[in-house]
């Protein structure tokens, strides 16, 4: 294949963001580390083994969490509580959380068995988790070369029907119709759960609940439409909100092959405690690194909300730190789906131009990483012959630009979730223009220093003095500022922040070490 | 989603039964919120539930466009349902050619046009000439058929007069342009000539045309109807059975002469 | 076209009257011949007179899509439809000023958010925030209002919570999503909150979103509905006559410890 | 404004097509010099005044040429006969005709006047009726003035309601909504109608009649919408069928902008008969040009006929021989508006490519021509919402190419002619189109040797090749070979061939002579 139109670029200016970037993420880092969070523990305790909910539905990671918190006795570890409590009360793992569960046992009760024999039984059950994964791993790595997958960009749409079960049937019918990746999407308010819920559901709003057993029925079903229609159809969900790193354990188990994973989305659109978020995105990250789960980062949002042509930068700069933050936790650029999204304003005279800026200069800034590029929704609305138009030129601007992760227009966006007919008629849209355009991006270029080039060059210098004035103020201090999507964060403020715990000498978590070894490093800190 | 009741089907949106439709059109109403609501009591009164108007623009000269989605409580009965169509299975060109045609003892002379001041040459040129259309042959390709095919922009008057020259088995005619409904016109003419000069009976009387059914033409007199994506076999079969059913050898070659 | 009868409006397609629609629909059975029939019988089922079934398609699955023309002949009498809202005439930010907040003895106190999980702030932000929303001030920018915004994801307890301590003459609420009518459960709720602590007399209750319409948040027991395209003028115009109305003065500056 | 991307081309090869299809012409102006048609002396008449029907509607013109003709005397023109009955009768133009049509009086029976007295009265009554159609002229170039223009590619739609009155509805909504151009649509049928209809008429298929009075109150409405809106909008019809000239005597009258007008296209999708056509086509681009008014060919017919891409080559071979015809009726280039259309098969790959390289080769080989470039016809379906993205790709194929004259699709193309909201629907595809890729030609470039390029090169060595053929036999023989749509006429087959008349000695017709007096020519013969 011939190369796709380039704009020349200054790579001092693009070097220089990256260092900003590695400055501001490393910044935080000291953070991360000295912290703990109850969904990292939680997690931990998922994948030791702890599984189920009590008789009030209560998922039993969380009461068992709950337990060594009140106890105030967090700071050392769930992995190293469950440890001694499996050592001193002879059960095995699930037993022992059912105990815990009814409130037959006080896990931090228990006589101390000692950190070495704890930590090696611990380290036994780490092994077997990460074996777990590592196999999920494979399996797809098998089912990708036994099946192929269809050509980029992958055509990714969403279902969210609220029922598991339809959801199910929308998601083959979607795949009969030439579909890629299927995400299931989540109810409102499920970010704010301090809980995983459990079990096949059938109640979500706007989006189904992301469970573990939900997931573990589409990967299902996905696999059995995919061996059908001769091509794997990869499965997405939402790795964000409180329960971040637990669902990315979910998703690592069930062979999820992306996750919605921001780091700072969930500050910004969720109002999610900054403190809680940092640390939570870092474990839930160093999971799909190991996963071999492509995330997608969510700087999409910011252009639904703000405008896109002034800021296009911050997106840009959005972007760099998520990359940052993404090889901080072991990923390979090839994980590192960056958000984007077609989210000019249809009135804007040459606002197609300003697109194909955009969506190049991300390809190009980020050769290694696939951009999930998102399209119109902002100025979608109920004129739904208009929307196919606006889904049209998105599809050439995503033809054009040579982007991978591409997440579908549908013509009902501005009303509501998708019918099972906007699906087929907007993988009909994408198919025709990707098709009708195949090498259309081969076979022109820009003109050197014309408007393309140099609105590119300015988000570029833009997004590197964003940057560094981040990387001056610190991060937390910066959302506070409202850098984002104009929406701005107290470091104290929003929900979630009961849930971080400072680690305490001793703190005991057997996963980070073992999930990061043996992963070059792509950051620059 | 639950089991899909066949005797009961409705609209699906996004769960099984939720009845949702999408529909637009335009009032001839000044735009506004009077117009909205004219949208939304026009949607009531046809029987939609719910009716949402998510889209409404002025079309300007006092017009007004809507988009709206609604839900219906109707529902059909599916089982109960036959598909619309001339032959319930259709054969291929070698299978008409071996199981009926070789066997005829005369070859039937099957003639086409498009009638009336229609020129859209393609369809009835998809339907007769050898080269047929996306790879079906069409039927001057059938071995045991003689096939006529007279083109476009020809009158009704016309057709009957080659069809009693040529002796025809199967009149083929093409409707395409259906505004004003100028086809119901054109195809009741042709109808009622035959019948006047009493070659109906001897005849068998196709249509086709994209905005044909089967359905209308029996309305019409016709004996089938031919929409969209027809091939030449699929009438092909229809008239050589109809042909052999209605006993065609017995009319003899000079019919009409009779 | 001949002159427009205002009491019989019917659709137009492309000539007075016609009563042409456009429709597309999925149906849960599986895609051909008799799947275009069920499409068609629906349309009839509907009242709708000639259905054009003009394309179908397989959603694979057993579902099979569908775009329909038809006429209907049902009709709205225009002359006698009200606009469904809540003031009849907008007034401008100035005028408000003028004549209503600079005439009050105090100062109303409006409260804004987004309730249940509907994390959507863009609506309320645009209707309340100082910058506003294409060029149209929010209502922080009144001079003679106190307007307080709680942004989104705001249970409704909280709402009552801070309605009280606040001492709101108004509360604005926000309802985006509306899948599977969560909209409904929490505007209910709220309304029923507030009425159970004896609030809902001395407040002007409002709810506003892309899909609300004047009549269902009357239908919800609230005072009044806006929908898209809504600004604050139009909304600040519905309260502070709806105050004036009620005399507000009168419920005293710490209404709720009385 | 800079220059749009262009395509390297053998200029060579260009002027080699130019010299071929001069010659094709030049071949036949033997016969068209040679030959009159009905249709041209009834248009001689009524630019000499003759209007009106009489008892039994047949049109006047038609009546009093008729009876010439039945009498053997045509050859000699249907100018001299009336030029004779009027200073024989003493009787005004209309008086006389009216006469003539109730049979009360024969025009070739009256005593001779002698061809001197009879061209001196002619030849005043010829100037009275070229300045009336000078003043139309004028008249334009006044509102042009005035009123400004929309930008271009401007927006060209058609009403087709079959009702005058219903159409002029229509198409002043059409004009609130955008549009710049308005088509009235003929009814079917027309094309082979021997003579115009007269009056108003509210009862057409497909289409309305071309009537004079139908011009003049379309016209009107335009004026008046055009005023409101702040800009001259443009009135089409059809110079077409056996009527052609007559038709184009109305147009000129009654100040339409432009006219489809072809010099084949008659004969190969009416059966019309060739030898008519050539003649009536000459004479009634003599009026065309004389009026200033824009012609639009019709090659895009080839396409929805034809394969868009097997045919491309006489496609272009057919618009140099409509450039050359058009020369010889002595029209400036910028009054040719050649016909393409975008009829590429939407499965194949890349066939926007193919669509670029056609629509931008045209542009280069006809700078100083306008394209009409007209919508996807032939692959538009029932699925009105795939049609929104054909029509989308389409309008970026033409502000891509900088077409100038701009046929909207329509989404219901395939299923009827458009409905009021259909209009306003394709309307606003093409603006939000336009307004958003407004500068996209001029900051790109095609890949020299590419697909693009190599694909047009391809074409015009295709057609040089396929006009050289033509030029070697000769039109009317390679017509009969199926040259174009691959639709085959023989010289004497198809309608109106009666109409045809040798020219006898002393022929006399004042109008081409005055037409072309002062005009450069353009052609190459
Ligand atoms: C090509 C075309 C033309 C060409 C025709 C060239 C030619 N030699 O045929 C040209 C450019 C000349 C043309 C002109 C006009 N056209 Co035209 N044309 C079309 C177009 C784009 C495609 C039609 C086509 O070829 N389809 C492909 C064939 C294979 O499909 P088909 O005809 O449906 O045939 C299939 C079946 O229906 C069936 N079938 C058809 N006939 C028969 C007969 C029998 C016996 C059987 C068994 C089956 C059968 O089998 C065929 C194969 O599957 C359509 C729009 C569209 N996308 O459909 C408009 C369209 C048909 N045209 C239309 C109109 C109005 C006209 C004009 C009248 C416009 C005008 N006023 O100038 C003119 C005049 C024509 C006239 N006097 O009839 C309208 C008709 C609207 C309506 N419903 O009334 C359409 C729908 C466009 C529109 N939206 O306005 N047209
Ligand atoms: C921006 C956006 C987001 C942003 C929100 C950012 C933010 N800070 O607000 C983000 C990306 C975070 C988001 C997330 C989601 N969204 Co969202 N989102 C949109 C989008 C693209 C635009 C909404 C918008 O901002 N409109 C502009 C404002 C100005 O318009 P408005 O809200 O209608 O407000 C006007 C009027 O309605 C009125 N008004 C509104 N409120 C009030 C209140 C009062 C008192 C008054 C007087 C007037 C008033 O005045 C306003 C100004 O005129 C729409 C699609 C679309 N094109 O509409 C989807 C949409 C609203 N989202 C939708 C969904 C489902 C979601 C999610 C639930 C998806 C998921 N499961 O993850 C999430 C979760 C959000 C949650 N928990 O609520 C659906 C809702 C479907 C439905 N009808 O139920 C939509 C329609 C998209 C779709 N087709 O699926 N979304
Ligand atoms: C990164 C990311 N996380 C999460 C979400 C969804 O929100 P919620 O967390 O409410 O499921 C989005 C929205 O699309 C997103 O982009
Ligand atoms: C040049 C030309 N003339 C005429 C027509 C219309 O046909 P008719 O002559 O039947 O009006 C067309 C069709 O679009 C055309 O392109």
């Amino acid at each position: 294949m011939r190369e796709l139109a380039r704009l020349k670029l200054d790579q001092d200016l693009v070097d220089t963001a990256r260092t900003a970037a590695a400055k501001i993420v490393s910044d935080l880092k000291q953070h991360i580390d000295a912290h703990t969070t109850v969904s990292v523990e939680r997690s931990a305790l998922r994948l030791l083994g702890v599984d189920g909910v009590n008789r009030d539905g209560i998922p039993l990671p969380n009461v068992l969490v709950e337990q060594i918190q009140r106890r105030g006795k967090l700071g050392l570890g769930a992995a190293y509580w469950l440890g001694n409590a499996i050592l001193a009360s002879n059960l095995p793992v699930q037993p022992l959380a059912e105990a815990a569960g009814q409130g037959r046992l006080d896990i931090t009760g228990l006589a101390d068995q000692g950190e070495a024999r704890v930590q090696k039984l611990v380290e036994e059950l780490a092994v077997k988790a990460l074996g777990e994964i590592a196999s999920r791993r494979q399996e797809r790595e098998l089912l990708l070369r036994q099946l192929g997958e269809g050509p980029q960009p992958y055509l990714y749409v969403i279902v969210a029907t609220g029922n598991i079960y339809e959801d199910v049937i929308q998601a083959r019918a979607a795949v009969t119709q030439g579909a890629d990746i299927i995400a299931v999407i989540r109810s409102t308010g499920q970010s704010l759960l301090d809980y995983v819920p459990y079990g096949p559901t059938t109640e979500g709003f706007g989006g189904t609940f992301a469970t573990q057993e939900n997931f573990r029925i589409m990967r299902q079903a996905l696999d059995e439409a995919g061996s059908n229609a001769g091509r794997y159809i990869r499965l997405t969900n939402y790795c964000s909100g409180l329960c971040m790193p637990e669902i990315a354990v979910m998703g690592a188990l069930e062979r999820l092959d992306m996750m919605l994973n921001d780091s700072m989305y969930g500050i910004i659109f969720r109002d999610i405690n900054m403190q809680r978020t940092f640390v939570d995105q870092y474990f839930s990250r160093l999971i799909n690194a190991y996963a071999g789960i492509i995330i997608n980062t969510g700087e999409d949002n910011y252009l639904t909300t703000a405008d896109a042509v002034e800021e296009a930068h911050a997106v840009l700069a959005s972007q760099f730190i998520n990359e940052q933050f993404a090889f901080l936790s072991g990923m390979q650029p090839d994980q590192v789906g960056l958000g984007h999204a077609f989210e000019i304003n249809p009135e804007l005279e040459d606002g197609f131009l300003l697109e194909l800026a955009q969506a190049q200069l991300v390809r190009q800034i980020f050769p290694g990483s696939p951009v999930k590029y998102m399209p119109p929704t902002k100025f979608m609305t109920g004129n739904i012959f208009r929307g196919q138009v606006q889904d049209a030129l998105f599809n050439a601007a995503s033809i054009l630009t040579g982007q991978s992760i591409h997440l579908l227009g549908m013509l009902t966006e501005g009303i509501h979730t998708p019918l099972v007919m906007d699906r087929a008629l907007s993988i009909e849209n994408a198919r025709y223009v990707f098709r009708t355009m195949r090498h259309l991006g081969e076979e022109i270029s820009f003109r050197p220093g014309g408007r393309i080039e140099t609105r590119a060059g300015q988000v570029l210098a833009r997004a590197v003095t964003l940057l560094e004035e981040i990387a001056a103020a610190g991060l937390m201090q910066a959302i506070g500022r409202g850098v984002f999507a104009g929406i701005a964060r107290t470091p104290s403020g929003g929900k979630g922040l009961d849930g971080v715990i400072a680690k305490e000498p001793g703190y005991y978590n057997p996963f980070p070490a073992r999930m990061l070894a043996g992963r070059g490093s792509y950051g620059r800190g | 989603m639950g089991e899909v009741d066949l005797s009961q089907v409705r609209p699906y949106g996004d769960s099984l039964d939720d009845g949702l439709v999408q529909l637009s059109f335009t009032l001839p109403v000044p735009f506004g919120g009077k117009a909205k609501e004219a949208a939304r009591q026009l949607s009531l009164g046809m029987g939609l539930l719910e009716p949402n108007v998510v889209h409404a623009a002025d079309l300007g000269e006092g017009f007004s466009f809507f988009v709206v989605y609604a839900r219906t409580p109707c529902s059909v009965d599916f089982d109960t349902l036959k598909a619309d169509r001339a032959a319930e299975t259709v054969m291929g060109k070698t299978e008409i050619e071996l199981h009926y045609l070789a066997k005829f003892r005369r070859k039937p002379v099957i003639l086409g046009a498009c009638i009336g001041t229609d020129a859209h040459t393609v369809g009835i040129d998809a339907i007769m000439n050898m080269k047929g259309y996306n790879g079906h042959k069409g039927l001057e390709a059938y071995h045991g058929l003689a096939a006529v095919n007279l083109g476009a922009q020809v009158s009704s008057e016309e057709v009957v007069v080659r069809a009693r020259e040529l002796n025809a088995d199967a009149i083929l005619v093409s409707q395409v342009v259906t505004q004003k409904n100028i086809h119901l016109a054109n195809l009741t003419r042709l109808a009622e000539l035959l019948e006047a000069e009493n070659m109906r009976e001897k005849t068998v009387l196709v249509v086709g045309g994209p905005r044909i059914s089967h359905r209308l033409a029996k309305e019409l007199g016709y004996d089938a109807g031919f929409g969209p994506g027809t091939y030449a076999e699929d009438v092909a079969t229809f008239v050589v059975q109809e042909l052999e059913r209605r006993n065609f050898i017995q009319w003899g070659e000079e019919k009409w002469k009779q």
